[in-house]
């Protein structure tokens, strides 16, 4: 074992030994720093090591040959190991990384680079506060040189403004230690943190002085406009080592001195985090400067750890895990994102859309923000899990809800930056070379945020559970991603059904997750199919699609509450990259993805909640919720609602399925939608529904899913988009099956069933068929088609079958979920609310009319007189998905009796009783078999008799009527079905006013002009940059011992 | 007496956090810096003062009386510390203030307002 | 104006903590428990007449370390910040005319300086003073010599040499102190002596004589860095 | 005795950082602020503190004033 001493033995003598390279030999030098870095990294890394392997005891050193506190000694024990080796290992990498620059500006820059990393290892491992004091100094001067490596006025104002800020807080600091000294006669640290100062009130202004200064050090909001613009001006080599070395050491310093003043400190403590965590993201929503932001989300993510820190007497011995998840989350996050920020060197975040240029730096991009955000399978998913559920568990409202707000702010702002990056249209992409030098490190910072994400798994309570193996999957697909389309297709489809055939044994006899799995995994298939019809490689997709499914069945199968959330954030994440897919989809993904996150930070909370009842890590604990029970309920529903888009929550639903690619439409569509269905009947099953709250909440639920069908139905009638007008259809349906479950009855929840399957079935079809017209077609809106039932016959019978599935009418299975949806309400006596639907469902025959009519009959376009039939790969699982239909309809018996049995004993009363193919409630009876054959019959006389008719029909020519000659001005108003519902629209169409985007629309804009308003803080001066600073001091001061 | 040493050390804190606050003039708030640290120094000399004892020099004192007839050593070794890393920021900034003089040709702190929000 | 009244509210808060540390303050009748132990043992664990330079050489001797690299970061930081190149230091640009007095009094009174400066660090462990004083006179000595001719080439190299190999030294005692005696920058490397001596205090005068060199030579580089700065032409 | 000594060189020294904050010309500043350290180094030796007292006066009061002056001086060269 090399000793921790040589760290800094090493590093100063290589960097006294520069000196005497001269001329001739100045190339050593950079080889040298690298060496002495490996050197370092080699040492922090063997001690890690031995302390993970072996049980050891703390090493100690003592210098000078005396013990402590007669001498200085330092400490190498796990925690010291882990930190001094992150922060060796990103030394490491940023040397790699600065190499050229660091050669341009000589070896005077590289000693300053070693001699960095050695101050900031000894901060961490000292054991004496004086030492500590030099070794801050040593660092922050340092990183007022390094501040120079970029040679702008910008950088030289950053750097001053540094020296000032730190010039202060190291004065506080040393009168700090100067008094503890003088209260306890000891330097040394262990001493100073027995001598208990917090408890007498004359010493405990010591205590003060060395919190606050360490404190602003960690640059808390809003005292930090100093090292905002460090960030912002310096080299992003540099602003990655102080964001991932520094903060880490500053924030072990804080952690080696927490005990210094006793409980109440650290309260102060996790207020300034909160402070700071929010503060620091609000500030970033409104920021375009990629350095700066990242600036903020440092700052922000510090606040969260400091926030931790202080209420690490909550949080117990969990506050290790969610530490250790959050930082090294942050570390590696932080240190990527500012290399790939050097890399590309735009001004603004919009510039990253040229990181498009290169898949893997766009892979790349998208995992550090996704690790930011929390989502599996990265070390702050399950850091933030521990941290919101252990608070609930120690009834810490409020910081849950400070916690959620300022993660949930960062997503806005990360968000819209990987929205541009993966979307934006930009005219002149910068050019930016790819050096491997500069590569490596941001992919080695990637690796350990899988690895480490990886690890850290089974620490969790629960987390053993988690089934990699489906990311495995994906990661495959990954690797093989420049195949072409068919053999990734294939190989997808393969896994697909290889996993039916896993998971059917493992679900056997649970007939809900049985008939949600068939949906997810069935409908994968199919829709994958059409994926058959693409031509090149499709880079990103197959990946981003297994992801989903791989989050859609990790659902169903979880059986713990940690199982369920981190499939459901898998499931969001794929979704995301596959709506954003669509040549317009940026904002649409945006919107999805922030109402998804909000969505999953209402689950969060619910879950903890549950969880907290009675430490019961199984979703079962959901159903013995006895805190707050009914804000778990609504927060659950909320957020599962996120996925149904149900009224208020619906906004993204439109866009985001109308833009996408035509097959990722249904997917997202059919399948996607469904997830939150499954979502809320596993609430509704397990919540006490006896409650009071449940029951409040199941009648509100009940007028939100009527009032979202109305919606619905309304705005895909005035819809002229073929694509959108389905995307509303699917609102509206989505508010049936809400409404139908919300009526918490065998018949409520057989309609619900039915809905279910058939928006499953008939919503894959429309969007497979529609999709395929439109791109084929080349415009979205109905009023450029016409005449396609010639040229497309197999598309029209798909379409008109699923519409005669959405109308209800008989013989199709569309009527069975109606009958049973009708009974439900009358049973029920939701009489109003029924009303509702049953009007919503005379506004249905519009658009469905609309439909059909404006596509396929009318006039055939002049353009479109060449189109063919679409690709038989789109045909081929519409068909199969008629037959279901069929099937479903002919013999629903043989689906909705299992379900109604198995749904007899959470419901009192069986009202559904099924003799044979007749299924009988209260009102009345129905039988699907004897319908079909019925209506079969006639159908087919019809016709025969069409038939023999048809023979002495005239077969007319079209001939093109529309212009004589001139083009009319919009040639859309020639099309009969443009704007065919004008009338009603005039009558109704307030009822859809865009109310509801607007009211997310007015707050977004209420956040951002916050954020505007409160950023004139930074206002560029360094002078009140320091009154910020000794502000921050004097407010603290007044509220702990003034008083205040 | 330590007492009035001690109020002149935090006198001076407070008047070079005054010039560090108030002045416009980038020299001067250099300047400030360096009355800020003396004051920092006296303030820690004086913590180690112990009243009629003499400086920490074993010459005509003997070690096995040491004790009883020093001041405390710690802080005046502290204090030499924190003298010459005061030396090093000042000359720092002084480099920085040159450089920002060439960027600019004006000492005003008000003229470096470039980076914000 | 608002800003100022503002500055003076915030100060006088500040006065307030001051006020609170002054009401802490009750002077001292006797040392610290460190301090005691320093005062009893440190004559005879280090042999250092000077328990300051006992304490700062070897007790804590590592933020001694840290201070001589303050002084080196920021000589090299300055070097890079303004650009020092090498051809700055050649003695073919006049820059003014110096006094022949000036010049002539310092080639008299420079090698005093850096005598004195000698001196002082050589007995740090005796009479007040060490490295650090040392190495400023010497430093002050250099300066005299820039200023009575502003032409003088302070050899760059030179002070890059002394700056490295005592750097160096300062480190490999730090180092041998491991593996001959009980740690880091131990000072029973070699004998201790007799209280008092010149040659005693175990490696302390061989410490500070590296510290005093060393920090000459940073100075010195500090000093000329800044004073042969050209003024770039624009 | 010794309490009058520290009186008077207090209220020097504080006169002495007034001047270095508010004369307008820079280099009654500078030397005002060398007379602060010079009176600090006083202050030292009234604490029985001779090596702090060396220290402060030849770094703080020595160098660090001819370091301002070589700044200021190269600040004026530019501004001729």
């Amino acid at each position: 074992m090399v000793g921790p001493i040589y760290i800094i033995a090493v590093a100063l003598g290589i960097a006294f030994f520069m000196g005497l390279f001269g001329k001739s030999l100045k190339n050593l030098s950079e080889w040298a720093m690298l060496a002495g870095l490996g050197f370092m990294t080699y040492v922090s890394g063997q001690w890690l090591l031995e302390f993970m392997s072996n049980n050891r005891a703390v090493e100690t050193i003592f210098t000078a040959g005396f013990k402590p506190p007669y001498s200085i000694n330092l400490q190498m024990g796990s925690i010291e190991a882990f930190f001094t080796f992150i922060i060796n290992v990103v030394g490491f990498l940023g040397a790699m990384y600065l190499f050229k620059d660091l050669k341009k500006t000589g070896p005077n820059a590289m000693m300053v680079y070693l001699v960095f990393i050695m101050s900031l290892n000894v901060v961490v491992m000292t054991r004496d506060m004086f030492n500590l004091f030099v070794f801050l100094e040593v660092g922050s001067i340092a990183t007022a040189g390094l501040i120079l490596l970029t040679k702008s006025g910008e950088a030289l104002q950053a750097g001053m403004k540094y020296l000032i800020a730190t010039g202060i807080i190291s004065g506080v600091l040393l009168i700090g230690i100067i008094f503890a000294y003088y209260f306890s006669g000891s330097l040394n640290i262990d001493d100073l943190l027995a001598a208990n100062m917090g408890a007498s009130k004359t010493t405990v202004i010591a205590v003060f002085l060395i919190y606050v200064s360490i404190i602003l050090e960690l640059k808390p909001f809003p005292a930090n406009g100093w090292g905002i613009d460090v960030y912002t001006a310096a080299n992003p080599g540099i602003g990655a080592l102080v964001s991932a070395a520094t903060a880490s050491a500053g924030f072990y310093v804080l952690y080696k001195l927490l005990p210094l003043g006793g409980a109440e400190w650290l309260n102060y403590i996790a207020v300034i985090g909160g402070i700071t965590f929010v503060g620091s993201n609000l500030m970033g929503t409104k920021q375009d400067r990629p350095n700066r932001l990242l600036g903020y989300s440092s700052i922000g993510q510090i606040g969260l750890l400091m926030m931790i820190l202080g209420l690490s007497d909550i949080l117990g011995e969990k506050m290790m895990i969610i530490a250790f998840g959050i930082l090294i989350s942050h570390y590696a996050a932080k240190a990527g994102l500012f290399w790939l920020s050097g890399l590309i060197q735009a001004k603004d975040i919009k510039g990253w859309a040229a990181l498009r240029k290169s898949p893997f730096l766009l892979f790349l991009f998208g995992t550090f923000v996704f690790a930011l955000i929390g989502f599996p399978p990265f070390p702050s998913f399950f850091g933030k899990w521990e941290l919101i559920t252990t608070l609930a568990a120690n009834g810490q409202w409020a910081w849950m809800v400070t916690i959620l707000a300022g993660s949930f702010i960062e997503g806005i702002y990360l968000f819209r930056w990987l929205g541009y990056a993966i979307k934006l249209d930009h005219e002149d992409l910068p050019d930016f070379k790819i050096e491997w030098n500069k590569i490596f490190p941001i992919w080695i910072m990637a690796i350990v945020l899988y690895a480490v994400g990886v690890y850290v798994t089974p620490m969790v309570e629960g987390g053993m559970f988690i089934n990699y193996l489906p990311l495995m999957f994906v990661l495959f697909l990954f690797a093989i991603d420049f195949l072409p389309v068919y053999i990734k297709n294939t190989i997808s489809i393969g896994g697909i059904i290889w996993y039916m055939f896993h998971i059917y044994p493992v679900l056997e006899g649970d007939l809900l997750r049985l008939i949600f799995a068939g949906i997810f995994l069935v409908g994968g298939v199919l829709t994958l199919m059409a994926g058959y019809s693409k031509k090149g490689t499709r880079k990103g997709f197959y990946p981003m699609a297994m992801m989903m499914f791989a989050g859609l069945i990790g659902i169903i199968e979880a059986s713990t509450l940690i199982e369920f959330f981190f499939s459901w954030e898998l499931m969001t994440a794929g979704s995301y990259f596959l709506i954003i897919r669509g040549k317009r989809s940026m904002p649409h993904g945006y919107s999805y993805m922030l109402f998804s996150i909000g969505g999953a930070y209402a689950i969060l909370f619910g879950f903890a909640l549950a969880f907290a009842s009675n430490f019961d890590t199984s979703l079962a604990a959901l159903g013995s919720i006895n805190l707050l029970p009914t804000l778990a309920y609504t927060l659950l529903a909320v957020g599962f609602m996120t996925k149904t888009a149900s009224l208020g929550l619906h906004i993204w639903l439109p866009g985001a399925h109308g833009e996408a690619e035509s097959d990722v439409s249904p997917m997202v569509s059919a399948i996607l939608l469904k997830a939150g269905v499954f979502g809320l009947m596993i609430l509704f099953l397990y919540m006490d529904r006896t409650s009071v709250g449940a029951t409040n909440l199941l009648y509100v639920l009940g007028w939100v899913g009527a009032l979202t069908t109305l919606m619905g139905n309304m705005s895909a009638a005035f819809q002229e988009d073929a694509k959108r007008l389905l995307a509303y259809s699917s609102v509206a349906q989505l508010g049936y099956i809400l409404f139908a479950i919300s009526i918490m009855s065998q018949l409520g929840w057989l309609a619900g069933f039915t809905y279910t399957i058939n928006h499953f079935m008939f919503k894959a079809i429309l969007f497979l068929v529609v999709g395929g017209i439109v791109a084929k077609l080349g415009t979205h809106y109905m009023y450029e088609m016409g005449g396609m039932i010639k040229k497309m016959p197999f598309s029209f019978i798909a379409v008109l079958v699923s519409i005669i599935v959405i109308g209800g009418i008989p013989p199709l299975s569309g009527f069975a979920g109606k009958w049973l949806f009708y009974n439900a309400v009358i049973e029920k006596g939701w009489y109003f609310q029924g009303a509702i639907i049953f009007f919503a469902g005379i506004i249905a025959f519009l658009y469905l009319f609309k439909l059909i009519h404006s596509i396929f009959l009318g006039q055939l376009k002049d353009n479109h007189r060449n189109i063919k039939e679409i690709s038989a790969w789109i045909l081929v699982p519409s068909y199969i998905l008629i037959i279901g239909i069929m099937i479903f309809s002919a013999f629903p018996q043989y689906i909705l009796q299992p379900i109604g049995d198995m749904l007899a004993p959470y419901f009192s009363t069986e009202t559904l009783v099924w003799e044979g193919t007749k299924a009988t409630t209260s009102l009345g009876y129905w039988d699907g078999t004897t319908i079909m054959i019925v209506v079969a019959t006639a159908f087919l006389l019809l016709l025969a008799w069409l038939l023999a008719l048809s023979s002495k029909t005239k077969k007319i020519e079209q001939f093109n009527i529309v212009f004589a000659a001139e083009r009319p001005f919009r040639p859309e108003t020639t099309h009969v079905s443009y704007n065919i519902y004008a009338g009603y629209k005039k009558a109704l169409g307030f009822l859809i006013t865009p109310l509801v985007t607007a009211f997310w629309e007015s707050m977004s804009n209420l956040v951002l002009e916050f954020a505007n308003w409160l950023r004139r803080i930074y206002g560029g001066s360094m002078q009140n940059y320091a009154i910020h600073v000794v502000l921050f001091i004097v407010v603290f001061y007044l509220i702990a011992l003034g008083g205040l | 007496m330590e007492y009035i040493i001690i109020s002149t050390g935090f006198a001076l804190m407070l008047l070079g956090l005054w010039g560090i606050l108030s002045q416009k003039n980038l020299i001067k708030i250099i300047l400030g810096f360096t009355i800020f640290n003396t004051g920092i120094n006296i303030v820690m000399v004086s913590i180690g003062y112990v009243r009629g004892k003499a400086a920490p020099i074993l010459d005509v004192i003997k070690p096995s009386e040491a004790a009883s007839k020093i001041v405390d050593p710690i802080p005046q070794a502290l204090v030499l510390t924190a003298i010459v890393i005061g030396l090093g920021v000042t000359a720092l900034m002084l480099v920085y203030v040159l450089k920002l003089h060439r960027e600019k040709n004006s000492l005003d702190i008000n003229s470096f307002k470039d980076l914000k929000w | 104006m608002i800003k100022k009244i503002l500055i003076i509210g915030v100060l006088a808060v500040v006065g307030l903590i001051f006020f609170d540390l002054f009401n802490a303050y009750q002077g001292n009748e006797s040392l610290s428990k460190t301090a005691n132990y320093y005062a009893e043992n440190g004559a005879s664990q280090v042999g250092a007449a000077n328990l300051v330079t006992a304490i700062v050489v070897t007790y804590r001797g590592l933020d001694t370390l840290g201070e001589v690299t303050i002084l080196f970061l920021t000589a090299a930081i300055i070097s890079f910040i303004l650009k020092f190149r090498e051809e700055d230091f050649m003695p073919n640009r006049s820059v003014r005319v110096t006094s022949e007095l000036l010049d002539s009094a310092a080639q008299v009174i420079v090698p005093v300086i850096f005598m004195v400066g000698v001196y002082i660090f050589m007995n740090g462990h005796l009479t007040p003073g060490g490295g650090f004083q040392g190495g400023a006179v010497i430093a002050s000595g250099v300066l005299l010599m820039i200023m009575a001719n502003p032409n003088f080439g302070v050899s760059h190299k030179v002070i890059a040499v002394v700056e490295s190999i005592s750097g160096i030294a300062f480190v490999l005692i730090g180092v041998l102190g491991i593996v001959l005696a009980g740690g880091f920058l131990d000072n029973t490397l070699l004998p201790l002596g007799k209280l008092g001596d010149l040659f005693s205090a175990g490696v302390i005068p061989v410490i500070y004589t590296f510290v005093g060199l060393k920090v000459g030579a940073e100075l010195s580089n500090i000093i000329g860095t800044i004073s042969h700065v050209q003024n770039e032409k624009n | 005795m010794f309490i009058a000594i520290a009186i008077v060189i207090g209220v020097a020294s504080l006169i002495g950082g007034y001047i270095a904050i508010h004369h307008e010309k820079l280099s009654v500043a500078v030397i005002a602020s060398g007379l602060v350290s010079l009176f600090a180094s006083i202050i030292f030796l009234l604490l029985a503190a001779p090596d702090v007292a060396m220290t402060e006066a030849s770094i703080g009061s020595g160098l660090t004033t001819l370091i301002f002056f070589y700044v200021l001086n190269k600040i004026r060269q530019r501004n001729d």
